[in-house]
């Protein structure tokens, strides 16, 4: 189901930066919106910055899909242990209070809903919230889509952290994906350069935006305007 | 949410549980039996109760005492009868309780599949028995299965040996039970422990019930009642 | 399926005792059958006492579906520890190389088949290996399954240890069972105090006899003897 | 079997393994990656294997190796393309090379199932999506989801920190990953680890690979690749 803005009530004007934000200050963006406290699992790529920018006591705690709560950041030099790595393969470290456990348990735990929030990146979403990030579908793309389908069903609240535009200039949020997708209606908010915007069921509308006026990011996006310009 | 709370009583640890909620109790007879947080919950009132657990009580303490007080509508468990359930046994008999026996394995890998977001999963246990009745039969590979549904839990009560205050469990001996698969299974999961401990203490190879499944804990002393039920 | 001995060949005379075997000497008549090195659950009541008779170094690992691997004897005086009990609720110990998990862990390994052998009482066994042993169906018998379904269908050899006969004469090992049932075709065989049966979808067949003659067991169980008289 | 066999070398461990055998291999990347019996399983020569394994090897080491001696038939996994699959690559790309992509907690979900005699399950992972083709779709409680059955290995290749004698495992950190499902998803569990040592020397309740699921176990020095891939 696609709706646009004007299916439901609009709180507000977006807040906004009078930047198109950095990747790294999209991921400070990102940090700031998980609630003290959250279980978060954040994904390959992009998404990894974001614990850089998790206040200090915040109890944010970290998990890896790969068997681990409470991940630390990535190790250096004497602390790497080819043991202890996270979902990219990266050498981490571990924090007081963590726990490591087997395959099974770790996406049973994704799959049962005890995430708080999960960030992916995206190569589209969808204003319904439809998530494909796993394979372009070209002939020559070897599939490969490791827990980003589990990952994308299992937290409670899926961000997607992107670039809102492809480098030829094409919206990568879209009324409806192209590419294959990884999971239905299972993002409930995208994080881009140009700005923040809720999806899902009700339909995609702007929070925040970066640089840009949200009549014009409407515009590009082909969405009803979410308040007289 | 990350930091379990740790309260003082076992009283604040049950505060909130609704009339008419399913409590998943922990334990296996008297091991891993969360006495404090059952006591508790006989003090703060709830009624009309779903009991899932193992066993229907034992002797006059936990489980039966809460079933004594009138407490509970239904129970879900694999083992009611034994030589010392007569507070069950009476109200069963009277009509003053319900009842659905599942086996045991069943019970546990239920709560599992509600803990795993499993909406559902065919099992070879009790195919062809009475237990069968009114339930999906198909057969895969050459063996028949049963369909069974997940058994989620609005809270469950649980004992356990350590808790760190991040919420990281780790269980004693036999006592470990149907513990660890409660407190996956529960929207709210209460833990009543020995002891609680800084984060770093418990061995990250040895947890056994991971942080992200503690909800509140608190610490209680230890109280030892012979095996087989009375105080 | 109901079969008799005439259904299958018969390779021999079966080996005999010259009296009927108290509940403790079939208890070592079991233990001498379990292979070295078996994984083995024990029932609760009479087949507890098995243990007692397996012979030092056999290697053989007892399981108890709360929990636990390399369970050890009862225990007795101070080593009595109300965190550790077998099935029965009974207090017992820990041999070194002991592992302890949780119920739902516990009922994976029984169910995907890795225990060697499961002996459980019984009210009732069939020829066709049908189980009867959870409940009598009477209207005032409370209802309790616990893990017997779960052993019935998990181990690789279940194995049954009763008396033969009911107080008042009944036999047990029936062409087919008149209580409700545990299991189906799950028993392969029967341990009893007049003689070892393997019982399944071949029919039965007399092992063993103590202190009766095989044509007279069979006569009275109604099956065809196992040879000329 | 009680009391698992501990075997000289890594070569008498994979002995046996026959052509067309599916062959479950631990590891997620590098860590708990079991090196030397795959190196063996190489030398012993079996092949038309298919290996179910989260990727589908890294550099030219392990799994890679494996790959790149033409043995596989058939690769299951979640995660074949990486930086460093190469091998990989280029035999998929030549058409010389079968695979299967599963979820990665569908692999793991598959096989926990194979081992605890689950016939098959709902699960909500894939649903829309183009790997949910050919699947039976069911709706439970208002949630959409897809009938997944066992993977069962012939075999299993994990990779362990200390045995005991008995076949008890306790594994290092997130090298844990797949190994304790597979053990339980394999008719012969082979494991190579870093020490083996006397039962009672592992807690008791920090075992997390229990003696029934473990067959075969070599002691091996312990080699260190770099997380990247190459030697």
């Amino acid at each position: 189901m696609t709706t646009t803005t004007a299916d439901r009530a609009y709180p507000g004007p977006p807040r906004s930066a009078d930047h198109r934000l950095s990747m790294d200050e999209l991921a400070a963006v990102v940090a700031r919106d998980i609630p003290a406290g959250s279980f978060v699992n954040l994904g390959i790529g992009q998404p990894t910055k974001i614990a850089d920018h998790l206040p200090a006591g915040s109890g944010v705690v970290l998990h890896t899909e790969n068997g681990m709560l409470n991940m630390g950041p990535k190790a250096e030099g004497d602390a790497i242990d080819p043991d202890l790595t996270n979902a990219g393969k990266v050498p981490v470290t571990e924090l007081p209070g963590a726990a490591y456990f087997h395959h099974a348990d770790s996406f049973a735990m994704m799959r049962g809903g005890h995430l708080d929030v999960c960030v992916l990146g995206a190569y589209e979403v969808a204003f319904n919230g439809d998530l494909a990030n796993w394979t372009t579908g070209r002939p020559d793309d070897i599939p490969a889509v490791g827990g980003a389908m589990d990952l994308a069903i299992g937290a409670k609240d899926v961000y997607v952290m992107m670039t809102l535009f492809t480098r030829s200039g094409e919206p990568k949020l879209v009324p409806r994906c192209a590419y294959p997708l990884t999971g239905l209606g299972c993002v409930s908010r995208v994080y881009t350069d140009h700005g923040v915007f809720d999806v899902g069921s009700e339909g995609i509308r702007i929070r925040e935006t970066y640089g840009v006026d949200a009549g014009e990011l409407a515009q590009r996006l082909g969405i009803t305007p979410p308040h007289p310009a | 949410m990350s930091r379990a709370e740790i309260l003082d009583s076992a009283d604040a640890a049950v505060a909130g549980i609704e009339d008419g909620a399913t409590v998943l109790v922990g334990g296996f007879g008297l091991a891993g039996m969360p006495f404090d947080l059952i006591d508790a919950l006989i003090r703060q009132g709830a009624k009309d109760l779903t009991i899932v657990s193992n066993n229907a009580g034992n002797g006059d303490v936990g489980l039966a005492a809460l079933l004594a007080a009138g407490r509970v509508r239904k129970v879900l468990c694999s083992f009611p009868r034994q030589s010392d359930s007569w507070v069950f046994d009476d109200l069963y008999r009277a009509g003053k309780i319900e009842l659905e026996v599942v086996p045991q394995g069943n019970l546990a890998e239920r709560m599992r599949a509600a803990g795993a977001g499993i909406g559902a999963f065919y099992c070879p246990t009790a195919v062809g028995t009475p237990l069968a009745e009114g339930k999906e039969v198909r057969e895969i590979d050459g063996r028949t299965y049963l369909l069974e549904y997940p058994i989620k839990g609005d809270y469950a009560l649980i004992g356990a040996h350590v808790a760190d205050t991040m919420g990281n469990l780790v269980y004693r001996r036999t006592a470990r039970n149907f513990g660890p698969v409660m407190a996956t299974a529960a929207t709210t999961t209460i833990v009543q422990v020995d002891q609680v401990v800084e984060p770093g203490t418990i061995d990250p190879e040895a947890v056994v019930t991971p942080s992200i499944y503690v909800d509140r804990i608190v610490q209680v002393t230890a109280r030892h009642y012979t095996v087989q039920g009375a105080r």
